[in-house]
């Protein structure tokens, strides 16, 4: 893995950001190199495969973090590529050119976290969601249970009681206040 | 197109052979078939044993679980009197709450059909609501190799027995920084303990705070309910762990030394500007007789609602028992000072070496103030009650506690006897241990019997202080030389008390011994002084078995007079004087600002 | 920015046919149709009985687990993740549990290792019995469907009887497994195992020697060997086109590398060797759950030991683990943030790609009639896709 | 939502597909006044009770082995039908998205009445596993008449087996009434499957 | 007109005992069938509630006037099938409308149904309806060739167009039966019978995984219960016929009653043994072996029979 960074160092401007273990580690890259990177991996050092493409909210750092997981059958490593998109806006290039699965993964992150890839086939067709009127549920800042608590009634008659006020009013009423 | 093989043609009729065999259904597929006999099938509580802790509920991820009051079950110390209520419109049976459940009341059976046709029936609280499921003796149960809740406590580094017997420094050294996060992450936050600390300190709160590594927040947490918590994180007598849940199945969190481990973080000079005591005066004024932790902590929480506190104190300094009763090898000076010069530092004026009814006038006290709070503690020995016993040689463990706190030789040779069994029989033991002498405790009954710490126990015994169980002192005589005393005592007998009480030692006349000593320390009990109250006073005031009578929040049938401390409370140990403290300060608080009781 | 050339390209999706020629009907299969497998729907234009386009719709049965997984703390996770396959439950557990313990650097026992590896292969064999079932009752031939779903059954029962629960088992927990061996449990599975390979003979005899079964999958829905890459495809879909590939030989986790097995592959690619793939590997999972009850240490822990549950934070990290289940590989990808919560969790189901792309590329063409004979030898797991 | 004559609008319908659907409101149907009649046909009908073949949620998994050798629901005149206009007892495979709701709505409008609803799994009674997804809904009385509600996640075929024998016995004394329910409460059911459905794209009954 | 009133009466007895035997049939043959699916099946009257059931369901919605007409044409078909078919030979009672030239108003009836379901069906507007009508309409062209060829050669054998004279002429022990005198149009005939039963490999018009339900699809209520009624009284039509035309008729009840079951008992015996067909390959099957069988009855009559 190690020389392979070497290589990948050599031509973009990547940094390691961490090697979890000996057959997986993540490389850090800019968005615009992103496409040549992945088609270099592919083409030239034999990442053919794409596990998947994800994409994790940093809401603390105002960021979205995109994941395209690449694997060597060969040598059975695989290369975790992150591409850092700003949260305001984020935009991706589509890279669904480079595999026929691609533009599902781009579908879904569009739907779920509003990550757009101008060009993407099918990109604005609803995918798991109809009818959704909120912000893209996988986004941090949507609270799912102040969701459904609006949207969804639940059956009543549901009430826990506190142990520690139960036994502050039954065992020492007033005292140690 | 595949070729055709006569093979491909004839061979799928073979599918007829299954026709002559036994077919594979269930004849009474209902009945046929129970659930495995580890089955995750619906809930049985067992109610007697679940203290209602609530751990099933934080862990339930689907938020099944509510603690419900149940009939006929009241809370009481140790025991929340909630019981679980499933909602089986929301369980998915993980068993989680099983795995997890602190007393093992909660398993499952291996039923598992309940139709209806009205979902709101799908809510019961097992153990309670009768299900027919109640008696199925299968169903899930934990693995008793497995389990979510950590048993065990790390171990304490404490001095070694020989290393102990050397000094007087401190034995348990406290929670390094990973022992202390491990043994706060044991705690599952039910505030079960929190009722029965007598000053109800928010225990899961300052826990939390180690986890987080967050110990101001924790100290201040401390300060709420608690200002002796250096001290008590040394010496309290943690009935809160006894009540711990953790302990049905295995050790219980070391409440104690995890507040320790928060004090010690922070040093002195740090605690005023971490805890920001704002005091605004109100002008009032109340007299605080005896600077024991009773007292100081009325003090600290009178000052805090401001007034202007007076705290009379006979001794040199302040602390009271705690200083001259405890051992510096379980309460170090400097740890006691801590607390005590914060509470100070708030503005409590003492007056050192004034004893009340000597230096000044009890009258003069209650004339003066708006209120009198006083715990001036058991400080008189009780007497062994036997024939001899004002013997020079026959000394109070109180007495050599004192001189050893306060530096000075208490004089007890080379050969001791400490009768008794509590605390201070221990700590006079352990204390005459470490200056030297041979120690043999006697005690009426057996070691479980003993009311002193079983640590203390342990830690004597570690230290090689010989005990003679089931012994009876009989008669002290003088010995041939001055320096020397004589004791004879007798063998008992544990009778089982038909009345279901404690069994009760006999003594058996034919089993005497008689031994010879350097001195007996006679450690079984004290008593108050109560001379400094004028008559009227004293009149007003009910005492029962030698304690005072006192309300909820220690106030006396003379609604100037507060009383606190073991003069007034039945544990008498240091928690229950600085609660019964708080407790005063609430009390007169309520009474002053209700404009009661004024002059 | 690159612009993205308009030029078309063999990853552009088909053109939709132009409806109101009237040459084309809109159909749908699903999410009501038996020959679907689970909850989906396929969108099929038709010319005739040839389907022209197909466009696949998942989320049905979306339950947002992602979003969930980052509210719950990791052990209320531990129950959840189960649900998101509903028939091959234990390999969501399994990955659940390996992810955390990679980044928490947890040791598992080494009986919880065989254990675990016990309740794979059972699991993989009632999924793979329930899948038969499906193959040849997709073609028609519901009779060996009642078989397999029976022995299924049976195997059901070893479950409830090893973990306590029939589907969702819950048994693999971060950091070992839930509870030892039932006493005599191996005879019972020997037993049901006697079973399950008499039932793979007579469906040898029945379905792989049928001319009409041949007839319908054979050269159905071929996979060309450079969709491969292009589209993603693993596990026995992927080892039917020739490709020796299986991550319990290649990347060996738990003890696989102390089991004798074989990787089976064939080159035709085509439904029939699918098929035949997936029922040659029932066949090897028959051999190793001999093995590991054999080879199976007697006693020793089972659990390794963790941290208070409530309060557990596992340290942050980031990591990709994953495991061959029937579809190929099945991952995990864990974000954890040192909280309580995991920051990200990303689960990725074989199915994503087979039910999606592959389904939408492989439909075009093919005879309406076997539509779900086509779905079925891809073998997805609508659940999966969609979390 | 109603029009003059007590017709529906069909507001989600496109201008041009108008025609192509009923806006008749649905009407309660009553027993026959006969009772013998009445109880005669109750008993075929619990004897032979249809169910949709539309596996809703993960529910589905369970009622393969139930349909199948082992417990062979045939014997107790239980089938499967893939269409909804010959099934007579909807089979809720636990929770439902809001997606599936739909589905649910138009398959269940379709079945022809008297039809049963069996709610498998503890999602259709409170929300179960999915109390607090998005995109789920909790509890299904609010959308459809349930008339006989299965706990347990999965439940066993043997629960869902009781599940059965208990909507006979409901049906052969004349308490399933869930279509009639639907029909006079049916505003309020409309309501409330508006309110989470939220792309209606399908006229207001699907007859 | 006395004689007509006595005819109608006898021929609704027939129909009747035909259906509650079409329907005990097709439960005895469910529960085979479920036998070789390890299992117990359906009850015997289990036939019999699902009718009265959709009978009694109440609500039923209609798509227009055809799809009313629809399973009304079917049991049309189903009546009239069997109005033309002796059911017992000999017996007054059950011989029906038999005339010299029955057997061609049998094959056109045998068609009629199947059209008449096409109109009713495609009024239902459901598109698996109507893949399902193509298909049945196509897989019956099919394979009503190799029956045609097979009731001509029988025809051509006995010299006779009227089902009552052909059992006649197969009396007299079972080495006449058509059977056994002109084993190729029986194989043809038989061939053809599995595709008209409808069971896989030929199940491609109700093909559950496929097209579920097929024609039937949009069909519910008492629709539903006519076509049921139909399927039964067709089913055994067609067991009568074939067992009159091929396996010498019945002489008493209970020698029907063997017959018709061994005759059903073929298709079901290959039915669970194998997957459905394409519907193409079906046609192409029954445009392969069976019709070439068909012909070779043909000739065999022609020319090795009749010598």
């Amino acid at each position: 893995m190690k020389s392979l960074i070497n290589r990948l160092t050599e031509q973009f401007k990547v940094s390691l950001e961490k090697q979890t273990k000996s057959d997986l580690c993540f490389i850090r890259v800019n968005k615009d190199d992103a496409e040549q990177l992945i088609r270099h991996c592919r083409d030239h050092e034999s990442y053919t495969h794409l596990s998947f493409l994800t994409a994790i909210d940093r809401i603390e750092d105002n960021k979205f973090t995109l994941t395209y997981l690449l694997h060597n059958y060969q040598s059975h490593q695989s290369l975790g590529v992150h591409v850092e998109l700003d949260r305001e806006n984020p935009v991706m290039h589509s890279l669904h050119r480079l595999w026929g699965q691609m533009a599902t993964y781009q579908r879904e992150l569009k739907e779920i976290y509003g990550i757009e890839f101008p060009g993407s086939p099918r990109l604005n067709d609803e995918f798991f969601l109809e009818g959704w009127d909120q912000i893209p549920p996988m986004r941090k800042e949507f609270s799912t249970v102040e969701f459904c608590e609006e949207r969804f009634p639940i059956r009543e008659g549901r009430q826990s009681t506190d142990a520690k006020q139960t036994m502050k009013v039954e065992i020492y009423p007033g005292r140690g206040e | 197109m595949p070729k055709m093989k006569l093979k491909d043609i004839i061979s799928p009729f073979y599918v007829w052979q299954r026709s002559f065999e036994k077919p594979y259904t269930n004849n009474k597929p209902i009945d046929e078939r129970p659930g495995a006999p580890s089955y995750r099938g619906f809930h049985v509580n067992d109610i007697e044993k679940c203290v209602g802790c609530g751990t099933c509920e934080t862990i339930c991820m689907n938020n099944a679980i509510d603690m419900v009051p149940v009939e006929n079950l009241t809370a009481q110390v140790g025991d929340s009197g909630l019981r679980p209520r499933f909602d089986y419109g929301r369980c998915c049976w993980c068993a989680l709450c099983v795995d997890i459940c602190t007393t093992s009341s909660l398993r499952m059976s291996n039923e598992y059909a309940w139709v209806t046709d009205n979902p709101d029936d799908f809510r019961f609280t097992p153990g309670v609501d009768e299900k027919p499921w109640d008696d199925h003796p299968l169903g899930y149960r934990r693995d008793p190799d497995y389990s979510l809740l950590k048993l065990e406590r790390p171990a304490m580094t404490m001095l070694s027995a020989e290393e102990g017997l050397n000094s007087f420094d401190e034995v348990v050294h406290g929670f390094t920084p990973e022992q202390a996060i491990v043994e706060a992450s044991r705690c599952v936050e039910c505030n079960i303990c929190v009722a029965t600390c007598p000053a109800h300190m928010n225990i899961p709160g300052y826990i939390k705070t180690i986890r987080e590594q967050d110990f101001e927040q924790g100290l201040r947490l401390l300060y709420e309910t608690n200002p002796f918590s250096s001290t008590c994180g040394r010496i309290c007598t943690h009935r809160c762990e006894d009540d711990c849940v953790i302990s049905h199945l295995g050790k219980p969190l070391a409440i104690r030394w995890l507040k320790r481990y928060i004090t010690d973080q922070i040093p002195a000079e740090k605690y005023q500007q971490i805890l920001q005591h704002k005091i605004t005066e109100n002008g009032k004024k109340v007299a605080i007789v005896g600077a024991g932790p009773g007292g100081l902590s009325a003090a600290y929480f009178l000052r805090l609602k401001g007034y202007q506190v007076s705290v009379y104190e006979s001794a040199e300094k302040a602390g009271g028992m705690l200083r001259y009763g405890v051992p510096t090898y379980r309460l170090p000076d400097d740890a006691l000072d801590k607390d005590i010069d914060y509470i100070l530092s708030l503005g409590v004026s003492i007056h050192y070496q004034t004893t009340v009814g000597k230096e000044i006038d009890f009258q003069v006290l209650y004339d003066e103030n708006d209120a009198v709070f006083f715990s001036t503690g058991l400080n008189v020995p009780s007497g062994l009650r036997i024939k001899g016993e004002d013997h020079p040689r026959v000394l109070s463990g109180l007495q050599v506690l004192c001189d050893v706190a306060s530096q000075r030789d208490p004089g007890v040779g080379k050969k001791v006897a400490v009768i008794g069994g509590g605390n201070v029989a221990m700590d006079a033991a352990r204390v005459c241990r470490r200056i030297g002498a041979e120690v043999t405790i006697l005690y009426r009954r057996r070691i479980e019997d003993m009311p002193a710490d079983p640590e203390e126990i342990e830690e004597a015994q570690a230290e090689k202080c010989k005990f003679v169980t089931q012994a009876i002192p009989g008669l002290i005589e003088k010995a041939k030389s001055l320096k020397q005393v004589v004791i004879q005592w007798g063998e008992a007998e544990m009778v089982a008390d038909d009345n279901g009480g404690r069994p009760r030692p006999v003594l058996q006349e034919d089993k005497m011994h008689t031994d010879s000593y350097d001195c007996i320390i006679s450690a079984i009990g004290q008593a108050g002084n109560y001379s400094f109250l004028p008559e009227d006073i004293k009149q007003q005031l009910v005492s029962q078995r030698g304690k005072f009578t006192v309300s909820n929040h220690q106030q006396t049938s003379n609604t100037k007079v507060f009383i606190g401390g073991d003069i007034a409370n039945k544990t008498a140990d240091a928690i229950s004087a600085i609660a019964d403290g708080q407790n005063a300060a609430i009390g007169i608080d309520e009474v002053l600002s209700l404009g009661m009781g004024t002059k | 920015m690159p612009s993205i050339s308009q030029q078309p390209h063999k990853f552009d999706p088909p053109l939709e046919p132009d409806l109101t020629s009237g040459k084309y009907v809109k159909i749908w299969h699903g999410p009501q149709h038996p020959g679907i497998t689970g909850n989906m729907s396929l969108e099929l234009t038709i010319c005739g009985d040839e389907v022209a386009h197909c466009k696949t719709h998942v989320g049905y049965l979306h339950r947002g687990f992602e979003k969930l997984m980052e509210r719950r703390t990791f052990i209320q996770n531990f129950p959840v993740v189960c649900r998101i396959a509903v028939p091959e439950p234990a390999f969501n557990e399994y990955l659940y549990a390996a992810a955390i313990e990679e980044i928490a650097e947890i040791e598992v026992p080494e009986l919880a290792q065989w254990l675990r590896v016990l309740n794979l292969e059972l699991m993989r064999l009632a999924s793979y019995l329930m899948w038969l079932g499906g193959s040849s009752g997709s073609f028609g031939m519901t009779t060996v469907y009642q078989w397999t779903v029976t022995h299924r059954d049976y195997i059901l029962d070893l479950f409830e009887e090893m973990t306590g629960a029939r589907i969702y088992h819950m048994y693999i927990t971060p950091g070992g497994v839930r509870a030892k061996l039932p006493e005599g449990f191996k005879g019972r599975v020997l037993k049901v195992m006697q079973g399950v390979e008499k039932l793979l003979y007579e469906v040898e005899k029945v379905v792989f020697n049928n001319h009409v079964f041949k007839l319908r999958s054979q050269g159905l829905g071929i996979i060309s060997k450079d969709m491969i890459d292009e589209y993603g495809i693993v596990g026995p879909n992927q080892r039917a086109c020739g490709f020796e590939r299986d991550l319990r030989k290649d990347q060996p986790y738990l003890v696989y590398d102390q089991l004798d097995f074989e990787v089976v592959t064939e080159t035709e690619s085509d439904a029939y060797t699918r098929a035949w793939v997936r029922y040659q590997e029932m066949h090897q999972s028959v051999s190793m759950i001999r093995q590991v009850l054999d080879k199976m240490p007697e006693g020793g822990s089972f659990h390794a030991d963790l941290p208070n549950v409530l309060h557990w934070n596992v340290p942050a990290g980031e990591t990709y683990v994953k495991a061959e289940c029937t579809r190929g590989e099945y991952g995990y990808y864990m974000v954890t943030d040192g909280s309580e919560y995991l920051q990200r969790i990303h689960i990725r189901g074989p199915s994503y790609t087979h039910a999606v792309s592959v389904m939408e590329k492989l439909a075009v063409g093919i005879n309406i009639a076997d539509v779900a004979g086509l779905m079925v030898s891809l073998h997805t797991y609508p659940p999966e896709i969609e979390r | 939502m109603k029009n003059e004559d007590n017709t529906f609008a069909n507001n989600g319908l496109l201008p041009e597909e108008m025609d192509l659907f009923c806006n008749a409101r649905p009407v309660p149907y009553e027993p026959y006044s006969i009772e013998v009649v009445e109880k005669f046909f109750n008993w075929m009908r619990a004897n032979s009770l249809w169910i949709m073949a539309f596996g809703t949620g993960c529910g589905a998994i369970e009622l393969n082995p139930l349909m199948t050798s082992r417990f062979d629901a045939n014997r107790y005149g239980i089938q499967v039908r893939p269409t909804p206009r010959q099934s007579s007892v909807f089979v809720i495979g636990g929770y439902s998205s809001v997606k599936t709701l739909k589905r649910i709505i138009r398959s269940y409008e379709q079945m022809q009445g008297p039809k049963f609803v069996l709610a498998l799994g503890i999602c259709t009674i409170n929300g179960g596993m999915y109390w607090d997804s998005y995109n789920t809904i909790k509890r299904l009385d609010h959308y459809i008449p349930v008339d006989v509600y299965i706990t347990g996640c999965m439940p066993r075929p043997e629960a869902l087996l009781s599940g059965f024998f208990e909507l006979k016995r409901k049906i052969k004394a004349g308490e399933c009434d869930g279509a009639n329910r639907y029909v006079k409460n049916l505003d309020w059911y409309k309501d409330n499957q508006k309110r989470v459905i939220k792309k209606w794209d399908m006229p207001d009954y699907n007859w | 007109m006395e004689y007509w009133i006595t005819k109608i009466a006898y021929y609704l007895l027939t129909v009747s005992i035909v259906m509650v035997y079409g329907l005990l049939l097709s439960a005895v043959i469910a529960k085979t069938m479920a036998r070789v699916q390890g299992r117990v099946g359906i009850p015997l009257y289990q036939p019999f509630i699902d009718i009265m059931k959709n009978f009694g369901n109440r609500t039923a919605i209609s798509h227009g006037i055809m799809f009313y007409l629809g399973p009304v044409f079917r049991l049309a078909g189903g009546l009239g099938t069997l109005a033309f078919i002796p059911v017992i030979y000999g017996s007054e009672m059950f011989s029906n409308f038999h005339f010299a030239g029955d057997i061609l108003l049998v094959m056109y009836f045998i068609f009629f149904g199947q059209l008449g379901m096409a109109l009713g069906a495609g009024e239902g507007g459901h598109p698996y309806s109507a893949i399902g009508i193509a298909r049945g309409l196509a897989q019956m062209t099919s394979y009503e060739v190799p029956f045609a060829l097979a009731v001509i050669a029988v025809v051509v054998q006995y010299d006779t167009a009227s089902i009552s004279q052909i059992v006649a002429a197969q009396q007299g022990g079972f080495m006449n039966w058509t059977v056994f005198t002109n084993p190729f149009a029986v194989a043809a005939a038989m061939l053809a019978f599995l595709g008209m039963t409808g069971y896989a490999p030929f199940d491609v018009v109700m093909a559950p995984n496929e097209i579920p339900i097929g024609p039937a699809t949009e069909f519910h209520s008492s629709y539903l219960s006519l076509m049921q009624i139909n399927r039964a009284i067709f089913a055994g039509a067609k067991l009568v016929l074939f067992m009159n035309l091929f396996f010498g008729g019945a002489g008493n009840l209970i020698e029907l009653v063997a017959k018709t079951w061994a005759i059903y008992m073929i298709p079901v015996i290959v039915g669970v043994a194998f997957p459905r067909f394409r519907v193409e390959q079906s046609v192409r099957f029954f445009l392969k072996i069976p019709t070439l069988i068909g012909v070779l009855a043909i000739f065999y009559v022609q020319y090795i029979v009749l010598k």
